[in-house]
């Protein structure tokens, strides 16, 4: 059995499966292709239309793979009030990482705040923001 | 293969008188089924054939629709 | 042997928390992980028998140990800070291990559940009825007639949702909850089970919260014999704000797009797979054991008005003081930000304190007087919501966050209704035409934009956004160009 | 008619008495609890302006156009959403509602393209009617902001272009998709402003996705999104017309939306009690076979077959026609001829071919393709119940807990009814499927059958005596039932004999092949799961043991109580159009209509009365009798009406050795069809959209079909009928259907009270429509069987003749395919090839890596009676041993290998089962060649200027 379709075995009979499938699916394969949709489809007994338009809907989710790792940085407002803006527009140009808008990782007093590998980071400024970059990649 | 020959006739009743075996009276049921469904032409010719090959139900049956069959 | 008490909260780890302890460790202490004080400011806080420290350093340490540290803040509980709230669901904050029983039931964990078993299904409801306690998730819908509904509602099954998808810029208090006491969130969930009738209850938590689905996981699993037969279990949400919408969180648990659905049918009646469920924000089931341990009258003692109890208050963005802030409604926001939160960061002048999220309006200094209740932001053209306070200076132009309301309004519609899918584009294009070139006629558009989607969204992502844009209109004009700007 | 749409309520109706008062805009008005406010403001007479909301889908919520003001409530709740309650007050035209709605279509026209006048919608629009209603006037964002103007068409449907510049992302398409059909093709792609309709996943297009084009998002959606190439190609409708589909036995009511003479689009129509405003591809779309090139339009006669034809007037045709019957009859005795009448052509052609026959050709032998299908369920139904006819409604299905479905592939047959049982399923109902195949409803997207039983093809009575084994023995018969409404000592004697351990699941699974823990169960789900409704087909018919089958299914039926109320019964899902209806009419040739025996002379003296003729008081031959009596030099004349034999009846080879021994076959057909090869007379016949009558579907639901144009031959096909009377000297004078009607309602009583005039006025009539049932009898038996007393019978399991071996190992099992009908004659001649283009083999992949087939090669299938050739599909939902293929292309000649077998009773014939060798093949078989070389020089014209 391939991997997807042991994923979906692995939740089956499990109450509303099909995003903690999708999950596990982008953990495994770094993204949810459509060959992965049409074999989670069928295997939770759903249209492929549907399980695409959940795969559409969620920003988690990708259907074409980027090794690149992430940085999740927070542009919402509280980090915005601590100025990640002036910091975006410093970042030097650069290929190698995706960095990843996210509204708010809950760390609104102590902005502007990033998740790279997992690990939070708060009080960026522009410097430390350039080494978690330099760090990630 | 000709069909509307004795043989296919015997056949058509030999599976009437198989499928109605269970019934309380065998020969009257198959009987009764080809009156009902059958053209007197196909009853004469499958009586001018005579019983050979035919289930008991059907050869009773046959008797007693063609009382002259040989 | 020292015993040092450093945070695991993600915040304080942001702050550098992990290394601290690790010094601390190096140095021969004993390094305990307890949640946070909500001292912010103050993180990574090392907490050596009651006195206070920080924000440290790793380098710090020797001197902390030396005792020739000038980071000390004194007796961490008679800070100031902390002196004068009134903490009821944050009572255990910064005291406590957050995965340890031991500590958990030391500190009065579980006597809620077990007073709750005790009482009949009515009888629980009849005290969180008692209490007062509203939705905390920003509606500030009475909890125990949304519980009394789901109990009456006919079903096969009952579910309790606790929503943890807490999206909003500027709060953190669920994440500290399920990071911090996460005990405390399943007590609370199983008693809202045993009101209900339910057999199961679902914690949706949002994807951007990894340290509190961690928690969260071990927490249910540590405790699924006393709770059991109920069963718990974490959902994780995908990358969506609108999520946190009741009805859209609970199609995307039943593995659908988080749509808004239209109501009625309320949740109460037919909700997850169809069948009645209590939806409940993460303080709201948080503030349950307390209330059945303490009495509905504990509770209700405190607060201001129809709003009782206390409100956890986060204090976020640009502000000197930021951390979580519990006491009785009917604080102002002046004092709060000002007397509390000290200032701005930057010790510049406030411009305008954002409270209620992304969704809630932009409040200048001449608002400082409101109290901190449902009501009276209400009728200052505002809403508490989750009470996160975002604070900024006057180095912010309002007419970017007017943009950015819309903005990102228009990158979290669910894209159902019409008027927040189409409207909260236009918006954006809209506020930079006008900001590009003033006119009156586009001031009245956005005006009746935010007219059609206020009273036309089917949820508050669409009908809350005009909040922040029209406060930052009506407050600061000269920020969209339509009167000259004068330096004060 | 003139074109007027149909009126939409904007939500459905909710079930039950109007008991709630509300006023609206000052209006009172008392609807059922449930109705929402937008339709309680319909109703009213009054109109909210809206969107997202249609009556045929649950209400949404969208739009955001249809918001009211409600004395007590905040805010502008919409009125689709929002339930009446009582003394509600409603206010639906507030200055602030109207302010709202012109804000919300501001910005629906501020993403919408500005080409009213040249789109193929104008003046058929929803969102240009709403813009009008809420009077919008200006678009003050401009149009430089985002838009999805520009974005490609997706013209890969044969029938609709999907146009997404054009969507306004109200999801009806969707949740027609999801609600109304069932299948769940559409989704919507991403969120917020980039919304977007999307048929499967990104890189699918309509054709590739799982679309089974039945026109359901077509027809929801408000704009020209979604619309009929057709409608772009010929322009809007003009005039309309209301009539009943001539595919297959659910009988859907359509709009025949027309231009001119020119048919523009079929559109379900929503009172059609049949369909409800569903329809599936083929009666939605493939209706260009009306107007194809290949109709034959003049007739033709030869002497001989090997001639070509020559065209002639319609004087000469029927007079050589007429001629010839008299002279074989004269030649040979009036036992010569017969005719066949059509399960396609309407009740009244139908009662006519058979008058032909009974009072012209003065003898019985008129037979009905029915033979070949459905004439087990005459016999089974009539023998157990009383009447040969299903006991349900359609409707029936809503109410059913336990589906049991046995020989059927409705999703593919019967696929509008489907989409209404899926929606049942749906909702919870449980689901047996007894099929030798994974036909789509034992799993398909939310919804999978409880218990699929693979049976072993030809081992129905054994399965279903097995099930009645575990429900006798288990003791869950409904006891009280039995007592009350059965014959007792019937009763016994047949729970004796389903209690014999030889019928327990355990002994027969060696037979069966089904799993006897799997088979107790069903049954159990079955006697004990509320409302169980068993539907078959013609997997259950077309068997040595057909009427067995049927029997044993009656059976189950009455001991687990399931009959004579709502949710239940026994519903046979009859193949054509009119199967029901050709049966009714005496096309069978041992009775006359409604089913009365030509032996009972007073049924004989009223028809001898009313057509002033003696009736024979004999049966006449059935369709393989009037072939073994050509074979046989007995009979010589056949007059065949919209049947093509040498293609759908059984062994090809038989049926064509029949026909060439006899001297006159007239065939009556659109098509110069397969059986034409051998024909000497060809009538052209007609469309079901060039004449006026009756069809009578699966439910005894009689439906007005209406003339939409006028017949490209000349002639209705009673008319043709009549004018060969006539020729033969009879003095037939019929103006109109309605008096062949009028005629039949005199001479049947189960049609007493049926008449045009009251089909006019009704809708439609369930039969039996008479003094005891004056508005017909959508469910039967109620309180008692039409015959007293229900009658349990013993069917014995008699094992097919038709054996496996070393020569054939396989059992071949023969089906058909959504998108195609019958034999193709009509489909083929439709954009529907797209989707089935030709039959394939399907065959498990254990078979198939044996004998070294892979998907798309070419193999030879051969039985005892002929070979084949056609192309493999390696597919594991058949079951290894058995190969399956459907019969709709001529190439295929499916029927050369299926065996002169047929059913005990009724000689249907066992096309269900045929033992078969597959094997790997270069090309076509000799039969074919030799076929297709005599079809080609068999269908020569010589085109000479007629008269």
């Amino acid at each position: 059995m391939d991997l997807v379709a042991a994923i979906v075995a692995a939740h089956a009979g499990r109450e509303g499966p099909l995003l903690p499938i999708l999950h596990d699916v982008q953990a495994a394969q770094g993204h949810v292709s459509e060959e992965a949709i049409r074999t989670i489809a069928h295997g939770l007994n759903l249209s492929r239309a549907e399980v695409h338009g959940v795969v559409s809907f969620y920003h988690d989710f990708r259907t074409q793979p980027d090794p690149r790792p992430v940085v999740k940085l927070c542009r919402a407002e509280a980090c915005q009030a601590r100025g990640v803006e002036a910091l975006v527009a410093a970042l030097p140009p650069q290929n190698q990482v995706r960095i990843e808008t996210v509204y708010c990782l809950g760390l609104c007093s102590a902005g502007p705040a990033a998740l790279a590998a997992g690990r939070p980071h708060a009080r960026l400024d522009a410097a430390k923001l350039a080494a978690l970059v330099e760090a990630a990649t | 293969m000709s069909s509307h020959t004795p043989e296919k006739l015997a056949y058509m009743a030999n599976q009437i008188a198989r499928n109605l075996a269970e019934q309380a009276d065998p020969a009257a049921a198959v009987a009764s089924h080809i009156r009902t469904f059958w053209n007197p032409a196909m009853i004469a010719a499958l009586a001018r054939a005579g019983a050979t090959g035919l289930e008991p139900a059907a050869e009773q049956a046959l008797r007693s629709l063609a009382p002259d069959a040989g | 042997m020292i015993t040092v008490r450093i945070s695991d909260d993600s915040l304080a780890i942001a702050c550098g928390a992990d290394e601290v302890a690790a010094a601390f460790e190096a140095a021969g202490c004993t390094v305990e992980r307890v949640s946070s004080w909500g001292m912010h400011w103050l993180e990574p806080l090392a907490d050596i028998a009651g006195q206070g420290f920080g924000p440290l350093a790793p380098e710090d340490v020797p001197a902390v140990l030396a005792g020739t540290s000038d980071k000390g803040i004194g007796c961490i509980e008679d800070h100031p800070f902390l002196a004068r709230q009134q903490r009821f669901t944050f009572a255990r904050a910064g005291k406590t291990r957050p995965l340890d029983m031991g500590d958990y039931i030391a500190a009065g964990g579980w006597a809620g559940l077990r007073a709750a078993e005790r009482l009949s299904p009515a009888e629980i409801i009849a005290r969180v009825t008692a209490s007062g306690l509203r939705g905390r998730g920003g509606a500030g819908f009475p909890t125990g007639i949304k519980w009394q509904t789901v109990a009456n509602a006919f079903g096969n099954r009952k579910y309790v949702v606790c929503n943890a998808d807490e999206g909003d810029s500027g709060t953190f208090a669920d994440r500290m909850v399920m990071e911090g006491d996460p005990f405390m969130l399943v007590e609370g969930l199983a008693i809202a089970g045993l009101a209900i009738g339910a057999q199961k209850a679902f914690v949706y938590i949002r994807s951007e919260y990894p340290h509190a689905i961690a928690k969260m996981h071990a927490a249910i699993a540590a405790s699924a014999d006393l709770v059991a037969p109920f069963e718990i279990e974490v959902r994780v949400g995908a990358g969506a704000y609108v999520c946190g919408e009741e009805t859209a969180l609970l199609n995307s648990i039943e593995g659908k797009r988080g749509e808004v659905r239209a109501k009625p049918p309320l949740p109460a009646i037919e909700g997850l797979f169809g069948q009645p469920t209590a939806v409940n924000n993460v303080l709201t089931l948080a503030a349950v054991p307390f209330i059945l341990a303490q009495g509905a009258e504990a509770y209700a003692a405190v607060g201001f008005g129809r709003s009782r109890g206390t409100m956890p208050i986060q204090l976020a963005g640009n502000v000197r003081h930021g951390g979580l802030f519990e006491a009785g409604f009917g604080l102002t926001l002046g004092e709060l930000v000002e007397a509390i939160g000290g200032g701005t960061a930057s010790g510049r002048p406030i411009r305008a304190v954002q409270v209620g999220g992304p969704l809630g309006a932009y409040h200048p200094p001449s608002d400082f007087h409101v109290p901190i209740d449902y009501e009276s932001f209400a009728a200052a053209d505002g809403l508490i919501g989750h009470a996160g306070l975002t604070v900024f200076d006057d180095s912010v132009d309002m007419g970017d966050m007017a943009r950015f309301a819309m903005a990102f309004c228009a990158a979290e519609s669910c894209g159902k209704c019409t008027p927040c899918r189409i409207g909260s584009t236009r918006g954006v294009e809209l506020i930079d035409r006008l900001r590009a070139a003033p006119t009156a006629g586009d001031a009245a558009l956005l005006e009746d934009l935010c007219e059609t989607m206020r009273f036309g969204s089917l949820c508050a992502l669409g009908g809350f956004t005009p909040y922040p844009v029209l406060s930052a209109l009506k407050h600061w004009p000269q920020h969209f160009g339509l009167i000259p700007e004068t330096t004060p | 008619m003139g074109y007027e749409p149909q009126a939409d309520l904007g939500t459905p109706a909710a079930i039950g008495a109007a008991t709630v008062t509300l006023a609206i805009d000052g209006r009172s008005i008392t609807v059922p609890p449930g109705t929402s406010v937008m339709r309680a403001a319909a109703l009213a007479g009054g109109s909210i302006p809206r969107l997202c909301a249609t009556d045929s889908l649950e209400a949404f919520g969208s739009c955001r156009l249809c918001l009211v003001e409600i004395d007590g409530m905040r805010g502008t709740p919409a009125s689709c959403t929002t339930p009446v309650a009582e003394g509600m007050a409603v206010h639906t035209q507030t200055p602030r509602l109207q302010t709202l709605r012109r804000g919300v279509m501001e910005l629906y026209i501020s993403d919408h393209p500005l080409d009213c006048l040249t789109c193929s919608a104008n003046g058929d629009c929803e969102l240009q009617e709403q813009a009008a209603a809420v009077g919008l006037r200006d678009v003050r964002y401009g149009f430089d902001g985002a838009s999805h103007l520009g974005q490609p068409v997706d013209g890969s449907n044969p029938y609709f272009d999907f146009d997404p510049s054009k969507c306004i992302a109200c999801s009806r398409c969707v949740r027609a998709c999801d609600e109304v059909q069932g299948t769940l093709a559409l989704t919507i792609q991403g969120r917020g402003f980039a919304s977007k309709v999307s048929a499967g996943l990104a890189s699918d297009d309509f054709l590739g996705s799982e679309c089974v084009s039945c026109g359901a998002c077509v027809q929801a959606c408000p704009t020209a999104t979604l619309q009929e190439k057709s409608v772009k190609e010929i322009g809007k409708p003009e005039r309309s017309v209301v009539t009943t589909c001539a595919y297959c036995g659910v009988g859907c009511t359509f709009r025949a939306e027309m231009r001119g003479e020119q048919l523009v689009r079929m559109v379900p129509w929503k009172d059609g009690k049949a369909n409800h405003g569903h329809s599936c591809v083929k009666g939605r779309f493939a209706w260009g076979y009306a107007q194809h090139q290949d109709r034959v339009l003049s007739p033709m006669i030869r002497e001989s077959i090997d001639q070509p034809w020559r065209e002639v007037s319609w004087e000469e045709a029927l007079a050589h026609t007429a001629a010839e019957l008299k002279r074989i009859a004269a030649r040979y005795g009036r036992m010569a001829l017969g005719g066949i009448t059509s399960s396609r052509c309407t009740n009244e052609e139908t009662f006519l071919v058979q008058k032909l026959v009974r009072a012209g050709f003065h003898n019985n032998n008129v037979d009905t393709c029915a033979r070949v299908c459905h004439s087990p369920t005459g016999y089974g139904l009539k023998t157990t119940f009383g009447t040969s006819a299903g006991t349900q409604d359609f409707d029936s299905v809503e109410q059913a807990d336990v589906i049991l479905v046995i020989g059927a592939n409705p999703t593919d047959g019967h696929p509008v009814f489907a989409s209404r049982m899926k929606r049942r399923l749906r909702q919870g109902a449980k689901l047996i499927v007894i099929d030798p195949r994974r036909i789509d409803l034992v799993r398909s997207p939310h919804n999978a059958a409880t218990h699929h039983l693979p049976l072993r093809p030809g081992t129905n009575v054994a399965v279903l005596t097995a099930m009645a084994h575990v429900i006798v023995t288990e003791g869950l018969a409904d006891q009280a039932f039995i007592r009350e409404r059965c014959d007792a000592d019937e009763y016994a004697h047949w729970a004796d004999f389903v209690s014999e351990t030889r019928h327990s699941p355990e002994f027969l699974a060696p037979v069966t092949g089904v799993d006897p823990a799997e088979l107790r169960a069903a049954a159990r789900l079955y006697a004990t799961g509320g409302n169980g409704a068993i539907y078959y087909g013609l997997g259950v018919t077309e068997h040595s043991q057909g009427s067995s089958t049927v029997m044993a299914i009656a059976n189950l039926a009455m001991a687990t109580g399931n009959i004579g109320r709502p949710g239940v019964g026994v519903n046979p899902l009859r193949g054509q159009n009119n199967v029901q209806g050709a049966c009714d009419m005496g096309s069978f040739p041992h009775e006359l209509s409604g089913y009365r025996h030509v032996s009972d002379a007073g049924v004989r003296a009223l028809f001898e009365g009313e057509w002033g003729v003696a009736i024979d008081p004999e049966p006449g031959l059935r369709i393989p009798n009037m072939l073994d009596a050509a074979t046989d030099g007995t009979f010589k004349a056949i007059y065949i009406q919209g049947e093509d034999i040498l293609q759908s009846d059984p062994d090809t080879r038989h049926v064509a050795a029949g026909l060439a021994a006899m001297e006159c076959v007239i065939v009556h057909d659109l098509f110069l069809n397969e059986t034409a090869n051998y024909a000497h007379v060809f009538l052209p016949g007609s469309t079901f959209l060039e004449k006026n009558g009756t069809f009578t579907n699966a439910e005894r639901r009689i439906q007005l079909v209406r003339k939409v144009m006028e017949p490209l031959n000349g002639y209705e096909d009673w008319q043709v009928t009549q004018e060969l009377a006539r020729a033969m000297g009879l003095d037939w004078n019929y103006a109109h259907p309605r008096e062949i009607m009028d005629e039949i309602a005199r001479l049947t009583p189960t049609f007493a009270g049926v008449s045009h005039a009251r089909l006019e006025a009704e809708g439609s009539l369930q039969w039996p429509v008479n003094d005891a049932a004056p508005h017909g009898t959508p469910v039967m038996h109620i309180d008692g069987f039409v015959r007293g007393k229900g009658k349990f019978v013993v069917t014995e399991y008699v094992p097919t003749d038709e054996r496996t071996g070393p020569r054939f190992p396989l059992l071949l099992t023969t089906g058909r395919i959504l998108s195609q009908y019958n034999v193709g004659a009509q489909t083929r001649r439709t954009a529907n090839v797209v989707w089935h283009e030709e039959d394939r083999l399907e065959i498990h992949p254990a078979d198939a890596e044996n004998r070294g087939i892979s998907s798309g090669d070419w193999v030879k299938l051969a039985s005892r009676s002929g070979e084949t050739t056609l192309r493999a599909l390696v597919t594991d939902r058949v079951a290894p041993g058995v190969v399956y293929t459907t019969f709709h292309h001529p190439e295929t000649q499916a029927n050369v290998v299926t065996t002169d077998y047929s059913d005990w009773a009724t000689n249907c014939p066992e096309y269900k089962v045929t033992a078969v060798q597959v094997a790997p093949s270069n090309g076509p078989s000799a039969w074919q060649q030799d076929y297709d070389a005599l079809s080609h020089r068999a269908r020569r014209i010589t085109r000479e200027p007629a008269e």
